[in-house]
């Protein structure tokens, strides 16, 4: 179990070291290194890789947004096993990641509770 | 002074981003971020009914959380300006590019402030998660059909 | 926050250590099963439980080895079915199923119960979302 | 061309106002408030960036002892969409009133409308300046205030700061206008918007150039170059662009950026200052207040205006930039 951790810490660190260095060397915008990452992350379960990763890492593999791209991919490719190419279309918010609806919920909130301020430390 | 002069002038001047040391920071800050994930799952593991297998959608729902907590209070964006892709990688990122646009258009309203602003930086990774899903999807969908792999 | 949790987790690893290969049920055929499962070296530690006609094994694969979980659950699958062709068999490489299984062992859940309980599990199991 | 302004019309006052944070400022000793809330007990930052200019007017009025009905033109701009933080001050002032954007150029481009004004017997007083507010702006140009993302060391920190000067017929004991050059957009292709003192550092050096040939002047004439809010890094390319022009290193000393100095050493605000309060604040308090202790004899101000949107740079456009300069002088 401890290793769990040490994988999570290990393989998460990686993906941001990755958007890191499309950030600084790459010289692309957050919304451009996210959406890059979220890319990658439809692909490589496109491959059967994003699964693998996330037995072996745990949170280190579904905490990025990675895997956002991982579970749109897994619920569009599950319904098109099951139902053929209309699943390609109806299975996308299948399986999908909580994220989405979390953020809009807790946005909401935050916005009625919160207020922003300009302060810098 | 020539345009193609000053920006060799320019180049000079500026300084570089420092990239070890960014690197360093992203890769622990993300890595923390991670195993503070690791532990709201196995948290939900043990005492709720989620496997390891379902558990990562109630991880992710209660980063968010942490993340609206750290956002509203101002403290994300501290974490952002030290961490960099360490803290905007996460989906506490995701959460915060979300509550931020969120809670900075409060003032315009529910509907046409937080409603229509919602999104404003993270509907690129909703819309190029989602096309990228349907391509990756379909050509797979296409290589099963002729036989190339299997599902 | 982590790192608390962190050394609470040794401990239980450190408690834990002596007994890396638990069966429980009927002792009949308890070593046979122990055994079998030794053969597969990416188990680092498993829990059977076992009665009447089913049978669960919940077993937790070492870590260098857990990014093959699918295909590993579906190989001891396998191979316990051809074991036991007569028994339900369930091979579950989840840590909530070999963390309930434990729980199984440790509460000494009796018969009438451990039906229902494994059936719970199961489903859980097969869960995807 | 320059301007020359034979009546040399004069600096009577300056009014400033600035947020909580500018209490670092190592110009804030020199302000004359610095509020505790941002938004001034307003509901909206845009509201209480409307606050911060009325009370910045007040301030330069209270001064000289003249009211808003006194004041015959009042000049200005801002960074918010349509400038509606000045716009709706001039309402609440209820003086004749032409906004202006020459985005961070504005406390200077708003001084030589008043003064030309001024110069023409049209105005006895006139007030001119600029602001910005640091949440109104930042949402507007980047991200929400509390959006994470990491700031290079080439961004800049937009102020909260309310510049206003009051102008008026010339007067012995008071700073006063000499001349000015109003700077061209000038585009060296520059296209970062975390990198303005880069963009706007030609602007300046060209404004710059323009006046002291014009005016037969050099750098040593001036007892001080003061640009707008190039920060650290565009200080540095403007002295670097003014070295490959043939300026000894002696002379440099004169050249200073208030972006540069605002927050001192601070690194956590990365390059300085930026924002249209930035010179406005520095210009019409720090400048004046020492003009008139007799520090300075003469003084160019080169406000440094960064001329983009949002929109423009994410349809890949390089962002132009403007400078424009005042020669003040002091008996």
């Amino acid at each position: 179990m401890v290793m769990t951790f040490v994988f999570a810490f290990i393989v998460g660190g990686i993906i941001c070291v990755i958007g890191q260095l499309l950030m600084d060397v790459g010289n692309l915008t957050p919304a451009h290194t996210l959406s890059t990452l979220v890319i990658l992350g439809a692909i490589l379960d496109g491959m059967g890789l994003y699964e693998p990763l996330i037995d072996f890492a745990g949170a280190g593999a579904t905490v990025p947004i990675t895997s956002f791209g991982n579970s749109l991919t897994h619920g569009a490719m599950a319904e098109a096993e099951k139902h053929g190419l209309v699943g390609v279309l109806t299975g996308m918010f299948e399986v999908t990641s909580s994220g989405i609806s979390a953020a809009i919920v807790f946005g909401f909130i935050g916005a009625l509770i919160f207020k922003p301020k300009g302060n810098i430390d | 002074m020539e345009k193609e002069q000053y920006q060799q002038l320019e180049q000079n001047v500026t300084p570089k981003p420092p990239y070890l040391k960014n690197v360093a920071k992203a890769f622990f800050v993300g890595g923390l971020i991670c195993a503070i994930g690791q532990a709201v799952s196995l948290f939900y593991i043990i005492f709720f009914n989620f496997t390891e297998a379902t558990a990562g959608n109630p991880t992710v729902a209660t980063m968010v959380f942490f993340a609206m907590l750290l956002t509203g209070l101002g403290l994300y964006k501290r974490i952002g300006q030290f961490a960099g892709a360490g803290s905007a990688v996460p989906v506490t990122g995701f959460g915060n590019a979300v509550i931020s646009a969120a809670i900075e258009h409060r003032s315009e309203g529910l509907v046409l402030g937080v409603g229509g602003n919602l999104f404003k930086l993270a509907g690129s990774v909703v819309l190029f998660g989602v096309v990228s899903a349907f391509f990756v999807a379909l050509i797979k969908y296409i290589l099963v059909t002729i036989g190339v792999v299997s599902w | 926050m982590t790192l608390p949790l962190l050394v609470v987790l040794m401990l239980l690893n450190g408690c834990a250590e002596k007994e890396k290969f638990i069966v429980y049920g009927p002792s009949q055929n308890g070593s046979e099963v122990e055994a079998l499962i030794k053969e597969e070296d990416y188990v680092e530690r498993s829990t059977v439980i076992y009665y009447d006609d089913s049978m669960l094994v919940a077993v937790q694969i070492k870590p260098w080895e857990k990014w093959k979980k699918a295909k590993l659950e579906k190989k001891l699958q396998k191979k316990f079915e051809e074991k036991y062709p007569n028994k339900d068999v369930f091979v579950s490489a989840d840590y909530k199923i070999f963390y309930e299984a434990n729980k199984i062992k440790k509460d000494q859940i009796e018969d009438n119960k451990l039906n229902d309980k494994i059936t719970e599990l199961k489903d859980l199991a097969k869960e995807e979302t | 061309m320059v301007i020359i302004f034979q009546s040399k019309p004069s600096l009577l006052a300056g009014g400033v106002v600035a947020g909580p944070l500018e209490n670092r400022s190592i110009f804030s000793q020199y302000f004359d408030a610095v509020y505790d809330d941002e938004r001034w007990q307003m509901k909206t930052n845009e509201q209480g960036h409307r606050k911060m200019i009325e009370e910045a007017c007040d301030a330069a009025m209270k001064k000289i002892g003249v009211q808003s009905g006194d004041i015959d033109y009042f000049m200005g701009g801002d960074l918010v969409n349509q400038m509606t933080p000045t716009n709706f001050a001039a309402r609440d002032l209820e003086i004749p009133f032409i906004g202006l954007f020459s985005a961070c150029a504005t406390s200077v481009s708003s001084a030589i409308v008043a003064c030309l004004l001024t110069e023409l017997g049209a105005a006895n007083f006139s007030l001119a300046g600029a602001s910005s507010q640091h949440n109104a702006i930042e949402r507007q140009f980047r991200y929400p205030i509390n959006y994470g993302a990491q700031k290079p060391k080439t961004a800049q920190w937009t102020v909260t700061a309310a510049g206003y000067a009051l102008i008026g017929k010339h007067r012995e004991e008071y700073p006063s206008i000499e001349a000015a050059t109003i700077g061209k957009s000038v585009d060296y292709g520059m296209d970062d918007p975390f990198h303005m003192g880069a963009a706007m550092a030609p602007a300046a050096f060209q404004t710059i150039q323009s006046h002291l040939q014009q005016r037969n002047q050099k750098i040593y004439h001036y007892d001080l170059i003061l640009t707008g809010d190039l920060g650290q890094l565009g200080l540095k390319l403007l002295k670097g662009m003014l070295v490959e022009n043939g300026v000894k290193n002696e002379e440099l000393t004169l050249l200073r950026d208030a972006g540069a100095e605002f927050y001192g050493q601070d690194e956590a605000f990365q390059s300085g200052a930026s924002g249209a309060g930035c010179s406005a604040a520095v210009f019409f308090s720090y400048v004046i207040q020492q003009m008139r202790a007799g520090s300075y004899k003469r003084v160019l101000l080169v406000a440094t205006g960064a001329l983009l949107s949002p929109l423009s740079y994410q349809q890949g456009e390089t962002i132009p930039c403007t400078a424009h300069a005042i020669e003040i002088t002091m008996k």
